[in-house]
């Protein structure tokens, strides 16, 4: 039995909507770059599912899953990036929650 | 795949991508640079040649378009080369004034410089792309470097914040962009642009993508009301960096919004203009009560973002990209000159003392840095749109297009008069240098640095040039 | 380089070698500039001497706009409505810079950068004849005064500045949009081609390209009710850039509107004139009872301007060969008799650091020189006969009496008023006993600010007593405008029968 | 008509004489630059001036036997009656023409000379007058200059080259006014009489803007040329033009309600009021009335009003003159009364009767001007008549020639002012209708005059001295200055029985009805043609000597009573102020109309002008163009608030934006 590709859809939306929610309400920065990922992950997912709609037997759609692929890498390098940002804050702050960003501004 | 497919899929590829592989042959190099000993004094020769090359590069291009390269993966057109020389421009500028800005960071120029060519890299890719994953890495290959870039000065509070928020706020943006891709794909099986903008994208699924899409890049762009993080990255970024951004990724995220503009449903023309007049509006009012230089710059360049929109519009509305390309264009290329000099001057005052600098900062710099207040003046009246500077005929030629070819007079009254807050605050700028007498909140100003100032001098001719010779620069475009 | 190119440019080249002199070298600086500034006044006289003004003209490629195949030139050209506004500019501008010794005494290089800039710009617009160029010397011509304001102004000057600028470059994007609208319904930029197409269309079609312009000149001559930055721009300047701006700048102003507003859109300035005469006249008034309540003389002076200049307006769009003719020539009475009363309030200031009248008062029997030159530019402006105030004044009002009686009997009421305020100007200033002892001790004019005043005097009588000489001038240009005028009330009053509402609607006054 | 260049010399010397004086003026200021006291070259002012005006004096007259009739001015049978000269092309626009013409005819050419000859006077009168003032050669630059403006405003052919001289006048006059500004109030003076002047100005220029729609042109000959055509078209506007011109008058010939300046203009110095405020610039009114007589002919409506208010003038300026203390003052308020009896004679259509009472007035009322002056000067700059008295002892020759002056301004029978005045009479009684009631305005008028002409001359040379022996010692001016006086006198007696003896007397013809004939034949033809009877009008002999008797019998009894009342010092000015204070305050003070005006008009002005200034300028406009400025950066401020700078709240906006976007489109798009 195949689940259908609305059902993957409308998982892909929750788990993006979960993802923009904690983007939203958490304070602490890790918490909010994991709910980041959890978006991008959603988008995967979409992509996935994509693909599999427009597939046919005769040829496979696959720029989905290329496209899936180069995200998994690049979410891999944000994640990288971003750590490091959030260690200098923590080095400077002795804390990673974002409240603590509120210097700028005149 | 089949050889002959790999030949088909590469031919043209060199000639149409040669400005990328000379700047990425550069990143090799330079990384090269730092590891090999006694090689560090060569960077800023390669950081230099490979622009020089990549402007040629981009220079053969426009001579010759190569067309649709990489399977449709790339455009390397005319005004791809445009745009691209936009970048190197804009690259150029920030680098030159980077020059001696570090004080602490100093040993780690090499990286730093590294991280604008990636970020250069992206640009160019971005703005040739053909398809959403071409353009996806060309936005992660701007940004990433770019959260670094902010976050640079790592020594410093603001300078983290900045970075962090562009981060935390720039993944969530290409979050958004990478769920809206997806969606469109889910609902057309592609994501060649070509492809998208035969397909029908009526589809619920399309438009909710497309908002999305549209969404992600306006946060680049810096439009209401994606924009309120700039005033407060631009601000703690290192002034350099905030010079790259502000001209290089405004312009980057343009050039792709005016290559997918045909693709938006048409109920998109009116909301957009909306959107372009309140940026035009919020950009101006905060700027003109912001007395931190870069805070005012930066909601100034938000202003312009709304203008450029307007551009976008018009594109949108009359379907005639090539027209609207060209006068946008011909308005960033002014505004890479006008604010990254305003930009690099600000970044010059500051690398004596590392002070922010704000309108009291400079009180009197005319009596003490003639040449630098002068310049300064001249980057504002540019930025006003003032005749005989480049930011009058970007304004004009935009302006045209929205008025002549979209026929929305009305919105072109209404964005022209708010631009004339805009005046208030540049005038503000003069005032202060040239009218008020230094007091003692008026810091020392940089001592001449003779790069910058050669850098500055440069700035103020092209504005010129661009304000008073147009055909020297339209005879390019297509 | 043609002749007229160098009226523009001279001052250009003479600002840039001040540019390159040592800055404390201020008398070479000024040396320089009286130089360029004389040239270049020469130059216009010979560009006055010329009978055959078309030969002067230059036309060369510029840029082509992106878009389209129209081709912006760099086009210049003198007429009859020029010429004056030229000569005006040629004669003034030495005398600004004769007048700088008493009052700029800091950062003279600067200045007289400026100042020449400014003789770049104000002989731009006058001159130019491609629409995109004169709209970029008509911006240009901004920031000089708005720097020399700023820098050299009095206690207010940022204020007055910053709103100058502000207003007026409010005024003049109106008028950009309509430019580029304006441009592609021509399909030209060359302001005669412009002129040529447009004329001939109705009101309907015209009246919001009409309004753009003349709010952006309404706004710089200032008409009512747009006149609050003049006053404050006029008190704070420094005695020549008042001289600038009300002996020239201003004039941009109702040179624009005689030059666009009225021949380019002849239909929508005849529905439009009942309203503009309205402004005019109610202008005359409104600056006579301003100035009547000013108690710094600077500012009464300023405020006379707005007066005087309703006399222009209510000339102008009297639309009849008379008041045209009248209004013509009025611009450069104001620019004389204007001129002449802010420098003598210059100097009175230099010697005495106050504009207060109250702190005046027998200034005639201490400075008599003095007291004379007051006396003609007073006479001058409330216009006595034999003086060049009447001849314009009476001819603007007789053109708008054949047009509109109402509004020019409610224009003559301001030949009283201006005798009110001018006259007890003078009385507070020149007459009654010297009750303030810094008074005593004023010294009379010296050979200089008496030579710098005596062309001026010269003029004013000559205007005068032969104004035919001036008007002869004009008189072929002013005939071609109401020619224009005539066809478009012709087609008007087709319109009218064949549609009577909506063209009918502007035609009725009041 | 014939061409005579040397026309423009009459008003050009005065004008040539006037830059020279001020030169000499300027030499004078440098000499006294070193010291203070230096005499300079100021002396030779007079002479320069006098020279001048001499020069006109001689030019006019030649330009007068050039047209007067006999045989060697008649030219292939055609009588000279005028003399052009050569023109100089002033204003030309499209089709309209302003030039500049002297134009010398019979009746300019009386003006001419009457300006010349008693300018003359005047200037040889002010050099002694004026000895030792340190505006010396500056009050004869002014002198002249004056001249040059009266001579253009009498000789000029169009009615702007008469306007020129209109407005010229009014200048020199507010210069003289305020001659002595240290003072103060003179300036006032001037300027008070300027901006009246201007007021009628206004009317003038209008009323010229209807002439030129009717006739296209200001030459005064072709517009009364082309009245007659115009009557049936154009009656309306006509009128309005000639009412608005006599508004113009009304502000130069100080008329009801413009007349306030004149008395102020005392402050000038006494020969600027002899000849500006009594011979010369107050007459111009009539001269232009009579210069265009077909026109007012032309609206006999206008006439009749112009009585009414000449009557009005007339008799209130007489009853505030019964009662002034001032010396100058009782002259000046008489002047406006004569001034309104010469309008009286023009409401009669009587132009010959005004001009003829223009000119005896010259005479007399220069004359008493002048011996008024003569006294101040021997009084110690004293005007007050209750501090003078008994002073004819002390000046024998000015007394004597102050009466002759005093019989002829009262109409003693044979007296100058006798004959003139009972024209003007006559004329009103033979037109009959309202003018009877002008006519008995007139005779009112002629009593009171009488009556406070003699009491004038009773308190100034008869009854005690009442002013302090010790500190004023009365003396006798120069020959200088009496000189004139006796030659004034002399034409106050005899002038007006030389020039309009009434025919009645059968000795000679009236010279001066003769004279104008030419002149004034277009408006007589009008008026002739509209009342249907002949003009000029002319009465029966029998009542022509009536009139005379009664004019007679009225002024020497009033004069008499006059006399009687106060030769023996104050009591009656007492008795009369005791008895009715309130009334004597309001008639010292013109009947109130000068500070109703104050109340009325000048006071609302000054507030309107405030108004205006602050709260309409300040307050409304400008306040809404800064208000826009604070709005703005108030908006600024607020923007802020859109955000609390966290990142969340920026995710938040972005987030919502998007989804909001993704809305709109999704609507929009189906």
């Amino acid at each position: 039995m195949t689940v259908p590709n609305e059902h993957i859809l409308f998982l892909a939306a929750i788990l993006f909507s979960i993802g923009v929610c904690g983007f939203f309400i958490r304070r602490n920065t890790i918490m909010v770059l994991l709910s980041v990922e959890l978006m991008l992950n959603a988008a995967n997912l979409t992509f996935i599912a994509g693909s599999r709609m427009h597939s046919t037997a005769a040829q496979a759609e696959l720029s989905g899953p290329i496209f899936a692929i180069f995200v998994i890498l690049v979410a891999a390098v944000e994640a990288g990036v971003g750590l490091a940002l959030v260690i200098a804050l923590f080095r400077r702050k002795q804390t990673v929650s974002l409240d603590q960003l509120n210097e700028l501004g005149d | 795949m089949t050889p002959e497919a790999l030949e088909l899929l590469f031919t043209g590829a060199f000639h149409g991508l040669g400005a990328l592989f000379a700047v990425a042959f550069g990143i090799v190099l330079l990384l090269l640079a730092e590891i090999l000993p006694g090689a560090a004094k060569l960077r800023p020769a390669i950081f230099v040649a490979t622009l020089v090359v990549a402007f040629l590069g981009e220079l053969h291009l426009l001579d010759e378009p190569a067309g649709i390269v990489l399977g449709g993966s790339y455009i390397a057109d005319a005004s791809t080369a445009a745009w691209g020389m936009v970048f190197l421009c804009a690259t150029a500028i920030a680098w030159v004034f980077g020059r001696g800005y570090y004080t602490v960071e100093k040993p780690f120029q090499g990286e730093h410089d590294v991280l604008m060519l990636c970020s250069l890299l992206g640009m160019l890719l971005m703005a040739g792309s053909g398809d959403l994953l071409s353009f996806f890495i060309g936005l992660e290959l701007l940004s990433v470097p770019l959260y670094a870039l902010c976050g640079f000065r790592r020594a410093r509070n603001d300078s983290v914040e900045s970075g962090l928020k562009y981060f935390l706020l720039g993944a969530f943006g290409s979050a958004l962009f990478l769920y809206g891709a997806a969606l469109v794909y889910a609902d057309t099986g592609t994501i060649s642009l070509l492809e998208l903008g035969n397909a029908d994208t009526s589809d619920s699924l399309s438009l909710i993508g497309y908002a999305l899409i549209t969404s992600a890049l306006l946060f680049k762009a810096g439009v209401f009301p994606f924009h309120f993080w700039i005033p407060d990255v631009y601000q703690g970024a290192p002034t350099p960096v905030t010079t790259f951004m502000a001209t290089g990724t405004k312009a980057a995220a343009f050039a792709f919004l005016l290559k997918m503009a045909f693709m938006l449903p048409a109920g998109a023309v009116a909301s957009l203009s909306w959107i372009a007049l309140i940026t035009i509006a919020l950009g101006n009012l905060g700027a003109l009560v912001s007395r931190d230089l870069k805070r005012m710059l930066a909601l100034s360049g938000v202003a312009h973002a709304g203008i450029l929109l307007l551009a976008v519009v018009s594109c949108l509305k009359t379907g005639n990209v090539a027209l609207a390309e060209e006068a946008a264009i011909y308005y960033m290329a002014a505004y890479v000159f006008s604010a990254g000099g305003a930009f690099g001057l600000i970044a010059l005052l500051e690398s004596k003392t590392g002070e922010p600098t704000t309108l009291d900062s400079i009180k009197g710099l005319g009596a003490r840095r003639p040449g630098m207040a002068a310049a300064m003046a001249v980057f504002m009246l540019s930025l006003a749109g003032i005749p005989a500077t480049g930011g009058f005929l970007g304004k004009y030629f935009v302006f045209s297009t929205l008025v002549v070819q979209a026929d929305m007079a009305g919105a072109a009254i209404i964005a022209i008069l708010l631009s004339v807050i805009a005046l208030g605050y540049y005038l503000r700028v003069i005032i202060a240098m040239w009218m008020e007498p230094a007091d003692e909140v008026a810091t020392l100003p940089a001592e001449p640095k003779r790069l910058g100032g050669a850098a500055a001098a440069v700035c103020v001719a092209m504005v010129f040039l661009l304000g008073v010779l147009p055909d020297l620069f339209l005879g390019l475009l297509p | 380089m043609s002749l007229l190119s160098l009226l523009i440019f001279l001052p250009l080249v003479g600002a840039l070698a001040i540019a390159f002199t040592p800055s404390k070298a201020a008398s070479l600086q000024r040396g320089i500039a009286f130089l360029t500034t004389v040239v270049v006044g020469i130059l216009s006289l010979t560009v006055w001497g010329t009978d055959d003004l078309a030969s002067l003209a230059v036309n060369s490629a510029w840029f082509t706009l992106p878009g389209s195949q129209i081709d912006v030139g760099y086009r210049l050209g003198v007429d009859g409505i020029s010429l004056l506004m030229v000569v005006l500019t040629g004669i003034l501008m030495p005398i600004v810079i004769l007048s700088t010794p008493g009052h700029i005494k800091e950062r003279v290089k600067e200045f007289m950068i400026w100042v020449l800039f400014m003789q770049m710009g104000m002989m731009g617009v006058f001159l130019a004849t491609d629409l995109v160029l004169f709209y970029f010397f008509w911006e240009i011509g901004l920031v000089p005064l708005y720097f020399m304001v700023g820098i050299w102004g009095g206690k207010r000057r940022l204020y007055a500045t910053l709103k100058f600028f502000l207003y007026t470059f409010a005024g003049s994007v109106v008028m950009l949009i309509a430019a580029i609208a304006l441009i592609y319904e021509a399909q030209s930029t060359d302001i005669v081609a412009i002129t040529n197409a447009m004329s001939t269309l109705g009101v309907s079609d015209t009246i919001w390209l009409f309004s753009a312009f003349t709010l952006a000149f309404a706004i710089k001559v200032p008409v009512l009710p747009f006149h609050t930055w003049l006053p404050d721009a006029h008190t704070e300047a420094p005695t020549s850039g008042s001289v600038i701006l009300a002996g020239v700048l201003l004039k941009m102003g109702t040179y624009g509107l005689l030059r666009f507003s009225i021949a380019m859109f002849p239909a929508a300035a005849v529905a439009a004139s009942p309203y503009m005469m309205g402004l005019g006249a109610i202008g005359i008034v409104y600056g006579a009872f301003l100035a009547m309540a000013q108690t710094d003389i600077k500012r009464l002076v300023a405020c006379s301007s707005v007066s005087h200049l309703g006399y222009v307006v209510l000339g102008l769009f009297a639309l009849t060969h008379v008041g045209l003719a009248g209004g013509l020539i009025q611009m450069v009475n104001h620019g004389l008799s204007t001129g002449l009363l802010f420098l003598l309030v210059g100097m009175i200031y230099e010697r005495r650091h106050t504009r207060q009248l109250d702190q005046y008062g027998g200034i005639a029997s201490v400075m008599p020189i003095y007291a004379i030159f007051w006396t003609i530019a007073v006479l001058s402006s409330v216009g006595l006969p034999g003086l060049n105030g009447f001849v314009g004044e009476y001819l603007i009002l007789l053109g708008s009496y054949q047009a509109m009686p109402f509004w020019a009997v409610i224009g003559v009421t301001g030949v009283i008023f201006g005798a009110i305020y001018l006259l007890m100007a003078t009385r507070k200033m020149l007459y009654g006993p010297v009750v303030h002892e810094a008074n005593r001790k004023l010294t009379d004019l010296n050979p200089r600010e008496i030579g710098l005043m005596i062309p001026v005097v010269v003029l004013i009588v000559w205007i005068g007593v032969k104004p035919d000489y001036f008007m002869g001038r004009t008189e072929a240009s002013v005939a071609a405008i109401v020619e224009r005028i005539d066809q478009a009330r012709e087609g008007m009053k087709v319109a009218e029968l064949a549609v009577p509402a909506p063209a009918a609607k502007g035609g009725e006054s009041r | 008509m014939e061409a005579a260049s040397y026309l423009w010399w009459i008003p050009l010397l005065p004008l040539i004489g006037a830059g020279i004086c001020g030169a000499l003026h300027l030499a004078t200021l440098r000499a006294r630059k070193s010291n203070p006291d230096a005499k300079g070259p100021a002396g030779f002012a007079p002479l320069v001036a006098s020279a001048a005006m001499g020069g006109a004096l001689i030019f006019s007259i030649i330009g007068f036997l050039a047209i007067c009739p006999c045989e060697d001015n008649v030219v292939d049978g055609e009588q000279i009656v005028a003399l052009q000269s050569s023109t100089w092309s002033w204003i030309s626009v499209a089709d309209l023409r302003f030039d500049l013409t002297m134009w010398l005819d019979r009746l300019s050419s009386i003006m001419t000379l009457v300006v010349t000859g008693v300018g003359l006077l005047i200037h040889i009168y002010s050099a002694g007058y004026m000895k030792g003032d340190k505006g010396y050669a500056k009050f004869f630059a002014y002198l002249n200059l004056f001249c040059f403006a009266m001579l253009m405003l009498v000789l000029s052919s169009n009615l702007l080259g008469l306007f020129i001289g209109w407005e010229g006048v009014g200048l020199c006059s507010y210069l003289l006014i305020g001659f002595w500004y240290e003072k103060g109030w003179p300036a006032e003076a001037g300027q008070k009489a300027f901006v009246v002047n201007r007021i009628g100005d206004a009317f003038f220029i209008i009323g010229s803007f209807i002439l030129i729609g009717v006739f296209g042109t200001l030459e005064m000959q072709d517009i009364g040329a082309q009245v007659p055509a115009m009557i049936d078209a154009h009656s309306g506007k006509l009128a309005l033009a000639a009412l608005l011109l006599f508004g113009g008058a009304c502000g130069k010939s100080a008329q009801l309600p413009l007349f306030v300046w004149l008395p102020d203009a005392m402050a000038g110095p006494t020969p600027v009021s002899a000849l500006i405020h009594a011979a010369t610039m107050v007459t111009s009114g009539v001269y232009m009335i009579v210069r265009l007589n077909p026109l007012y002919a032309a609206s006999p409506g206008v006439l009749m009003f112009i009585g009414c208010v000449a009557a009005a003038t007339a008799f209130i300026a007489g009853t505030t003159a019964l009662v002034q203390r001032d010396l100058k003052k009782v002259l000046a308020y008489s002047t406006v009364s004569q001034l309104g009896y010469m309008f009286l004679g023009i409401a009669a259509g009587a132009w010959g009767a005004a001009i003829f009472h223009l000119v005896t007035h010259a005479f007399f009322k220069a004359l008493l001007f002048l011996g008024a002056g003569s006294v101040i000067h021997g009084m110690h700059e004293e005007q007050d008549m209750h501090k003078m008295g008994g002073l004819r002892k002390h000046m024998p020759r000015t007394y004597a020639t102050f009466l002759a002056g005093a019989a002829a301004l009262s109409g003693l029978p044979l007296m100058s002012g006798f004959f003139s005045k009972d024209e003007i009479l006559a004329k009103n009684f033979a037109m009959g209708g309202v003018n009877y009631l002008f006519w008995m305005a007139g005779v009112v008028t002629a009593a009171i005059t009488a009556y406070y002409t003699w009491r004038m001359v009773a308190l100034t040379f008869f009854g005690e001295e009442r002013f302090d022996a010790k500190k004023v010692h009365p003396h006798e001016s120069p020959a200088l200055m009496t000189g004139p006086l006796f030659v004034l006198a002399v034409l106050s007696i005899i002038g007006g029985a030389v020039l309009g003896l009434p025919h009645v007397f059968h000795l000679w013809n009236h010279a001066l009805d003769v004279w104008l004939e030419p002149v004034v034949l277009g408006g007589n033809e009008i008026l002739s043609a509209q009342k249907g009877m002949h003009m000029p009008l002319h009465l029966t002999a029998v009542r022509e000597w009536i009139l005379l008797a009664l004019g007679s019998a009225v002024a020497l009894f009033f004069a008499h009573k006059g006399f009687h009342d106060h030769k023996r010092g104050l009591a009656m000015d007492e008795s009369v102020q005791g008895a009715f204070p309130v009334a004597h305050a309001k008639l010292t003070d013109a009947w109130g109309i000068d500070s109703g005006y104050a109340r009325v008009i000048v006071q609302p002005v000054k507030l309107l002008a405030f108004v205006i200034a602050v709260i309409v300028d300040q307050f409304a406009i400008d306040g809404a163009v800064n208000g826009a400025g604070r709005m703005a950066s108030d908006f600024g401020r607020r923007g802020r608030r859109l955000v609390d700078g966290s990142v969340s709240c920026y995710g938040l906006w972005i987030g919502a934006a998007a989804v909001v976007l993704a809305l709109t489109w999704f609507w929009r798009g189906n």
